[in-house]
């Protein structure tokens, strides 16, 4: 048993993150059993990111154990329980993107911005991931920064886009 | 289960018929004849999974492999359970867990009991034509009773679907995915910060080393120790359990899963509460109180200095001055025996027990 | 110079400006504002009216404008040129022929959309309103038609009537298995229950392919009329729509668009006043790829981790909740009230023997026109990529195609006489699966291009089941050492082996289809293969471990940015000299060929 | 278990922990199951996941409420009240099973006369529980296919113990839920052998069997059997004979693996009456608190180093084997027993544990068909009465042991040790999940021992915050028996105004604060409502 469960300690923690923010995505989840990951991607559409604070908070507040609330949001790609940076960076590997050469604009980018794909910046303003395939087949390869597609890229326009954003951000 | 529908489907297993249950699966009707089949992640404790794969049979009619342990028996049905086919995905299956597995079996006190061992056995499986990544965790001992070593988890969900279906804890969930599952506990807290009750539960149903009893480490390989079935001596339940010992000392508990009220499950005081029998304070003498004093005795002055203490009583004030505790914790033919000597013996009713406690 | 079109005086003037995800991101929002403005400010917005539409298909021309009624076709415009080509509009002049869609530079213009290479052998069921109607617009879907099947059904027909009118089409499952439709509803009718669901799968995984995106972003009433043409064949009263969350602008319009039905009585409470009810809810995938399998589908609606469970039961028996369910793919549903409204015979009169209607396909990699076609069943492979899709974009050969995704398997160029079909294509190890087409050519190595689709499915697996969670692992690090050129004698044996296992143990289709590529690349490709790990070769020289970089010195201008980014200082060479890559040291990453602003360097 | 047999005729679990997963709803009364009972507990955590309704009445936030579908937190103490007003909801609502009154019970007349005076929206104000939630937990059971009803300690340690057993019964007979799977009324006993304890007559007032000391017919068979007069006067209870010590009258125990100084009411008064005592022999495993003030103290056996049999909490006779030795001259108790006996002049001559069932099965009835070859494969619930009978799952299946179910007219009490102003608070005790009883076997075994090492007091936020105490911080509860030095664990488990503690540690020993106030029929103390006071103090020093 921990010891702070009157909660001295944890009130602590629990300043960080003003948990009311999400009481109006309990609200409205309250009554569907099944809106475990509605209410996690509410949550972190809120911080950004996951922190532990909030998903013990979904688990009270849903009743529904901590295990399992951890067990879906390890599970699903899109929740990240670590921050994130300010601009995501987000390399297309679909297939058509991969045949056009995405690996290369990927090592490209993260060489540029260096930070490994998958990671994010220390000083959290840049994260680089891959995405499986945002559907723009038509037009790869393609990267996205936040929600801007640059598309039909090759190693040079790459870099020319992560200088631009990174010079952009550093404004 | 009702009797209404007490009609056996007809199968052919391996070219025999055999009778089965309705409503149970081809892997309980194989058992119930008798017919091995391998598993992994089976344990009749739990709603049927179907992870590990080991347990591919053929179906007549049916698509591809179908798991023994998650397919319905249907009447008619025609099943293989062996052949060189079965032995050869079986044999990948296996080869495949090994070559993801810390092969310590030398110093693993799960050897012997262990049925990844036991499959590799019997396919002849003695080392994993695959290389490459492994997990490597560190193995956690972050609690007084339970060991976890992940780098012997072959993620057949075992623990996480006993803690949630059976002890309704759901201390642990399978976490991440693909390659990387693992089951944990969340943010990998110590079990007991997750709310952990200790039954052991996960422990009995590990079919590796990845879990185990940290009590039982090194006190004797498998085949070493005895066992004996009787009743627990904690609360009124009455679970079977099987004590594991060695030299006259218990090494560990565990229960069978096919008899007594508890099949197979134990609490934590069952399956761990079991210490004080060799402990160093047990009373392994009769103590006499001389000049105020507690002082070892032998049997004879004990029992005198008892008889003397009782007749005298009796003597001074009769039989009602007397008065007998029995206990709880005694068996029936001891606390039929000292009731009787209550009443018979010393001529009281005046005798009694903590039922009221 | 100006091409006439046929702008009749009088009739009203639309330009369909394509507002879907790829066109949208691309810079139509721009180009629609643009000519908006235009109309408005020239005051004509009574003759001439934009309509914001879903996908026309041709994605990578986009941003597409069609104008009709003439059809006249602009590719690739930006602000700039909708001006222009607001401004000749509202002046009543005709089409602007340098806009005009080109197959080559000094080849003709093509005015009309219908009329250019890409759409001639198209036939549009599934994607009729799609480029068509503004689809956050119900008055647009309605004046084409929409939900009067579902009256029909409501008014005419009974629930066995529905279902024989589906299992009479010859309809099958558009999301990969192919399975009949009409009786997967009668197997969900049958069921006993009161609670029943139907779900629509639109958690469309498959990399390279698009079409669920763009169906629901385009045209979502046709989708949510299957739904409920579903629901009243089979019993239902509530249903889901599914769909990725990485498609923001699909999940935005199938919310506008139920809403927009549940206010005209098509949805909700006693639809059309009847006594059929049925609600439907929208769920957003979290990111995984297993979701797409109908049993890890519910789980994750249900808000547990996406891990299929064995079937039987047939979610059709215990599904969501464990109540009967329904489960279609998008597409199938698309192609729902278009066979109550037109009747079996006429979907059945498409396609060929087992495989009826159309199927969209998504058009893409190393080929001229890639995009979203649909096309009736049986064309060949052949036929879509040469003909619809204008064949390779590059001056090399093509080489193979890749179909349905990484659940599919590579196809070399000798069978491309295959008709696409469910049982020819499953004869020679792909399948239909969700409609991914993959031009590749000679640059693309067969190798890595199987160890592209085993690192996707192998990142995907759930992790459950042995055979997926270790098997696909060990499968993608053979055949990554073999790409690295450090595969051994035997490799291939293990592999083929570990494949087939892989595809017969594992639980669900995900792990079941995982090995396809390796399976049908070891079939068709094996000597690429071979060359790998015999003799250290990667033909296509796409391979970096393979490969040697080499400094042209003709091209190269001395300008030290290769050296100075080398990560193992493997260039040597002075400022405005002549540089060299040191074999020894290079560790083939390709960084410097990415900082060459010459193209002096390349891989032999 | 008085309540039980004048309701029914046998005061036992009417039927099996097996059969609980067949009920559809199961009422669960003053039973912290699955700390308590733990294997019980998976039973009904079971039944909860298979979408079985459960409802836990407990002023306590029980672990088991996180799987129950209702919970009535009720005060402490109010258990009849409740349950009168469930029956009232019951009558009104026309959810009796008419027939099964007609059929098989006696005396419906005065309950339902008692029934008038409990309408859910008075009894609310008692019980602290709204109308509705009353309703629809009587609803709940009524309208079930099978209930069963589960309790325990809850009930029956309050002065008005067996009124509270009586009122369950009635409950249970009003709604036809007895004699059928998945039904009944099911008191879970505390100990391994509680149940094979009674059964073997350490009972006061019975012989084996339950045979009444007093009647002459009973007496005569067993003074034949046994070979020598027996006494007609019932015997003192265990409560009664520690008054009995304290006021001279007893002036000798024999006290066999008990340890009342720990495990009995108001400590101080059982030290007293000790302390008088001439003569004091305690047998146990280890010198536990009561055993340091015996005057011969004998090493007893565990029960892995002997043979014979247990009587688990359904009846279930089982077998008990010796796993190992006993370290040193420790003897198992039944050796003891005899030897002593013979001294006293009662010779007794078994050569083996086997050899005193066979006598037991002789002389008891419901033992009669049990012989150690047939528990050899699996145990046996009576009433076993022929070695053919294969043992009975479900009491008063067909009809109840007495004939027909008797319905008693219970009225509420409130408990007399009222809470006031010196005394606001009110203490329950009871079972952590880690330790048993005085922790006697659980504090000396490696691992377990650790996990749950020193007692707390669980209080309820809202009090802790006025009473400026947080977690691991000691305060001082006194009652009008004594005071104990406890550490605080904050915890929404109790209810404002309630304090839990557990009875296991003799550091803070929670009996130095109960009373020996009891209920008039089963002599069963009020552990479970206790008056008392609490204030803020420094740690004791550790000499203590």
């Amino acid at each position: 048993m921990s010891a702070n469960q009157c909660g001295c300690a944890e009130s602590e923690k629990q300043r960080e993150i003003d948990v009311a923010l999400f009481d109006a995505v309990f609200e409205r989840y309250a009554d569907d059993p099944g809106a475990l990951i509605p209410v996690l991607q509410a949550t972190q559409e809120i911080f950004g990111f996951l922190p532990e604070v909030a998903l013990r908070a979904v688990a009270d507040a849903r009743d529904t154990p901590l295990s399992e609330v951890y067990g879906v949001a390890t599970f699903y790609a899109q929740f990240h329980l670590e921050p994130r940076g300010d601009t995501i960076v987000r390399v297309c590997h679909g297939t058509a993107c991969h045949v056009r050469g995405g690996d290369e604009v990927a090592a490209v980018i993260s060489d540029e911005l260096g930070i490994a794909v998958g990671e994010t910046g220390q000083d959290l303003s840049f994260t680089v991931e891959s995405v499986a395939c945002v559907g723009c087949c038509g037009l790869a390869p393609l990267v996205l920064v936040d929600d801007q597609m640059h598309a039909s890229l090759d190693s040079k326009s790459a870099r020319k886009l992560a200088k631009r954003i990174r010079r952009e951000r550093s404004r | 289960m009702n009797d209404t529908n007490p009609i056996a489907v007809q199968l052919t297993i391996d070219g025999e018929p055999i009778q089965a249950a309705p409503g149970g699966t081809v892997l309980d009707a194989c058992r119930a004849a008798g017919i091995h089949v391998p598993t992994l992640c089976h344990d009749p404790r739990l709603e049927p999974y179907g992870a590990c794969r080991l347990c591919v049979v053929e179906v007549e009619g049916m698509r591809g492999y179908p798991a023994a342990c998650t397919t319905r028996v249907a009447d008619g049905m025609v099943i293989t359970t062996e052949n060189e086919v079965l032995r050869g995905l079986r044999r990948t299956v296996v080869e495949l867990l090994l070559s993801d597995h810390k092969l310590d079996c030398l110093t693993c006190d799960n050897a012997g009991a262990c049925a990844l061992q036991d499959v590799a056995y019997e396919l002849g499986v003695s080392e994993s034509p695959f290389e490459g990544e492994r997990h490597r965790a560190a193995a956690l001992d972050e609690n007084p009773l339970i060991d976890r070593d992940y780098d012997k988890c072959i993620s057949c969900g075992r623990c996480v679907r006993i803690c949630e279906e059976v002890q309704g804890c759901s201390v642990y969930s399978s976490t991440f995915r693909g390659f990387d599952m693992l089951p944990d506990t969340p943010f990998s807290a110590s079990l007991l910060d997750a709310g952990c009750e200790f039954c052991g539960q996960c422990v009995s149903t590990c079919p590796v080393g990845a879990l185990s009893n940290r009590g039982q480490r090194f006190t004797g390989r498998v085949w070493e120790l005895q066992s004996t079935e009787t009743t627990c001596g904690y609360c009124g339940v009455g679970c079977t359990v099987t004590f594991a010992h060695k030299d006259g000392v218990i090494t560990g508990a565990s229960a069978p899963l096919d008899r007594g009220v508890n099949r197979g499950n134990l609490c934590a005081k069952g399956r761990y509460g079991h210490g004080f029998v060799a402990h160093p304070d047990r009373l392994t003498t009769p103590l006499l109180r001389r000049d105020g004093k507690l002082e070892p005795a032998s049997w004879d002055e004990a029992i005198a200095a008892v008889a003397e203490g009782i007749r005298g009583v009796v003597e001074e004030k009769g039989p009602d001055a007397i008065v007998g505790l029995a206990s709880a914790k005694c068996t029936n033919e001891e606390n039929y025996a000292f009731q009787k000597m209550i009443r018979a013996g010393v001529g009281t009713n005046n005798v009694d027990h903590c039922a009221r406690l | 110079m100006t091409v006439a079109g046929n702008m009749t005086d009088g009739a009203m003037v639309t330009i369909r400006i394509c507002t879907g995800s790829g066109c949208a991101m691309n810079g139509s929002l721009v180009v629609a504002d643009r000519m908006e403005k235009a109309i408005d400010d020239a005051g004509v917005s009574a003759s001439m009216r934009v309509v914001r539409t879903g996908c026309h298909g041709l994605c990578q021309q986009g941003p597409i404008v069609v104008v009709d009624p003439s059809g006249t076709f602009y590719p690739c415009v930006n602000e700039q040129k909708a001006a222009r080509i607001a401004d000749s509009l509202i002046a009543g002049d005709g089409a602007i022929s340098e806009y005009l869609f080109r197959e080559d530079s000094d080849s003709e213009p093509i005015l009309a959309y219908k009329d250019i290479p890409f759409n001639r052998i198209q036939q549009r069921i599934v994607l009729r309103n799609c480029g068509v109607i503004d689809p956050e617009s119900i008055d647009d879907a309605v004046e084409r038609g929409a939900y009067t099947s579902l009256r029909k059904a409501l008014e005419t027909m009974d629930p066995e009537g529905i279902i024989e009118e589906i299992d009479a089409s010859g309809l099958r499952g558009r999301g990969g298995a192919g399975f009949s439709t009409g009786m997967k509803w009668r197997f969900t009718r049958n069921a006993p229950g009161d609670v029943k669901y139907i779900i629509c799968n639109a958690d469309e995984g498959d990399p390279g392919a698009f079409m669920d995106r763009s169906i629901v972003e385009g045209d979502p009433h046709t989708v949510l009329e299957g739904m409920a043409i579903a629901a009243l064949a089979t019993g239902a009263q509530e249903g889901y729509v599914y769909v990725r969350a990485e498609y923001p602008l699909a999940v935005k319009r199938v919310r506008l668009a139920i809403e927009q039905a549940r206010e005209c009585g098509f949805l909700g409470d006693r639809v059309m006043g009847s006594d059929f009810s049925f609600a439907v809810h929208v769920r957003e995938g979290a990111g995984a790829f297993v979701c797409g399998e109908e049993t890890a589908l519910m789980a994750s609606i249900e808000g547990r981790r996406g891990m299929p469970r064995p079937r039987p039961p047939f979610p059709a028996v215990s599904g969501l909740y464990a109540k009967p369910t329904c489960i279609n793919n998008a597409e199938t549903l698309a192609n729902v009230a278009w066979i109550i409204g037109n009747g079996a015979e006429a979907y059945a009169s498409i396609g060929t023997g087992t495989s009826k209607g159309t199927k969209v396909f998504a058009l893409t990699g190393m080929v001229r026109y890639t995009g979203l076609v649909e096309v009736p069943m049986g064309i060949t492979v052949r036929e879509l990529v040469f003909g619809t899709g204008g064949g390779c974009a590059t001056s090399r050969e093509c080489k193979a195609v890749q179909i349905g995704g990484p659940s599919g398997g590579c196809l070399p160029v000798e069978l491309f006489d295959t008709p696409i079909e469910y049982e020819a294509l499953a004869r020679v190890g792909a399948i239909v699966g969700s409609g991914g087409v993959v031009v590749v050519d000679e640059s693309t190595c067969m190798v890595d291009f199987a160890r592209y689709f085993l690192s996707f499915t192998q990142a995907e697996s759930c992790g459950k089941c042995v055979p997926c969670r270790v098997g696909t692992k060990r499968m993608l690090e053979i055949v990554t050492r073999i790409t690295k050129g450090e595969g051994r004698v035997g490799d291939i044996e293990l592999l083929e082996r570990l494949a087939q296992d892989v595809g017969r143990t594992s639980l669900c289709g995900l792990g079941q289809t995982a090995p396809n590529p390796v399976l049908t690349t070891l079939r068709y490709f094996r000597e690429e293969y071979e060359e790998h790990i015999n003799e250290r070769r990667c033909r296509a020289g796409a391979c970096n471990e393979l490969s040697t970089f080499v400094i042209d010195n003709e091209l190269c201008k001395g300008c030290g940015a290769c050296k100075k980014h080398c990560p193992a200082l493997a260039i040597t060479g002075e400022i405005k000299g002549m540089h060299e890559i040191d074999p020894d040291r290079c560790i083939k990453c390709g960084v410097c060929v990415g900082h060459c602003a010459f193209d002096a360097i390349s891989r032999v | 278990m008085a309540g039980l047999a004048a309701s029914f005729g046998s005061g036992a679990m009417t039927n099996s922990i097996g059969d609980l997963g067949m009920a559809d709803v199961i009422l669960v009364v003053g039973s912290n199951t699955t700390e308590a009972h733990p294997i019980i507990g998976i039973e009904l955590k079971r039944a909860a996941r298979l979408g079985k309704r459960i409802i836990v009445v407990d002023p306590r936030r029980i672990r088991l409420v996180d799987h129950a579908d209702q919970w009535l937190q009720i005060e402490a103490g109010t258990n009849v009240a409740l349950l009168n007003a469930m029956m009232r909801v019951i009558l009104d609502e026309g959810l009796a099973d008419e027939s099964f009154i007609e059929k098989r019970t006696e005396g419906f007349d005065g309950l339902r006369t008692v029934l008038a005076e409990y309408a859910p929206e008075i009894v609310s104000e008692i019980i602290g529980v709204s109308a509705q939630e009353i309703r629809a937990a009587a609803r709940a059971y009524a309208s079930a296919d099978a209930a069963a009803i589960v309790y325990c300690m809850g009930v029956t340690q309050h002065e008005s113990g067996t009124a509270q057993v009586r009122s369950l019964a009635n409950l249970a007979m009003l709604t036809g839920n007895m004699g059928r799977p998945g039904t009944g009324v099911n008191p879970l006993r505390g100990q391994n052998n509680v149940q094979g304890a009674c059964d073997m007559a350490c009972l006061p007032g019975n012989l084996p069997g339950y045979a009444r000391v007093d009647d002459d017919a009973d007496r005569a068979r067993f003074e034949k059997a046994w070979g020598t007069k027996l006494s007609s006067k019932c015997g003192l209870t265990l409560t009664e004979a520690m008054d009995a010590a304290a006021d001279g009258e007893v002036r000798a125990m024999y006290i066999m693996g008990e340890n009342p100084v720990l495990s009995d009411p108001d400590q101080a008064h059982v030290i007293e009456a000790l302390e008088k005592l001439d003569f004091l022999v305690v047998q146990d495993l280890f010198m536990t608190e009561t055993a340091a003030l015996a005057d011969v103290v004998l090493p007893g056996a565990a029960f892995v180093e002997k043979d014979g049999t247990f009587t688990n909490t359904e009846r279930r006779v089982q077998r008990v084997r010796a796993v190992v030795p006993s370290p040193g001259d420790a003897r198992s108790d039944l050796r003891i027993i005899t030897e002593i006996s013979s001294v006293l002049g009662y010779p007794m001559s078994y050569a083996d544990p086997s050899q005193v069932m066979a006598e037991i099965a002789e002389v008891t009835p419901s033992y009669g068909g049990i012989t150690y070859e047939r528990l050899d494969t699996g145990g046996l619930q009576w009433p076993c009465l022929t070695e053919t009978h294969s043992g009975t799952p479900i009491l008063h299946a067909e009809s109840f042991t007495r004939g027909r179910g008797v319905f008693a007219p219970v009225e509420y009490v409130p408990p007399s040790d009222t809470v006031d102003g010196e005394y606001p608070f009110v203490l329950t005790t009871g079972r952590e999940l880690w330790n048993f009883h005085t922790n006697t076997l659980t504090e000396r075994s490696a691992g377990l021992a650790d996990l749950n090492p020193v007692a707390h007091v669980e209080v309820n936020p809202i009090d802790a915050e006025r009473l400026g105490v947080c977690d691991d911080d000691w305060i001082e509860v006194s009652s009008r028996q004594g005071a104990v030095s406890v550490q605080v664990r904050v915890s929404d488990r109790p209810k404002r105004g309630l304090l839990f503690m557990p009875f296991h540690f003799r550091a803070a020993p929670a009996n130095r604060l109960t009373s020996t106030r009891r209920d008039p029929i089963a002599k069963i103390p009020g552990l479970k409502y206790n008056s008392v006071s609490v204030r803020p103090c420094e740690a004791p020093t550790t000499d203590g």
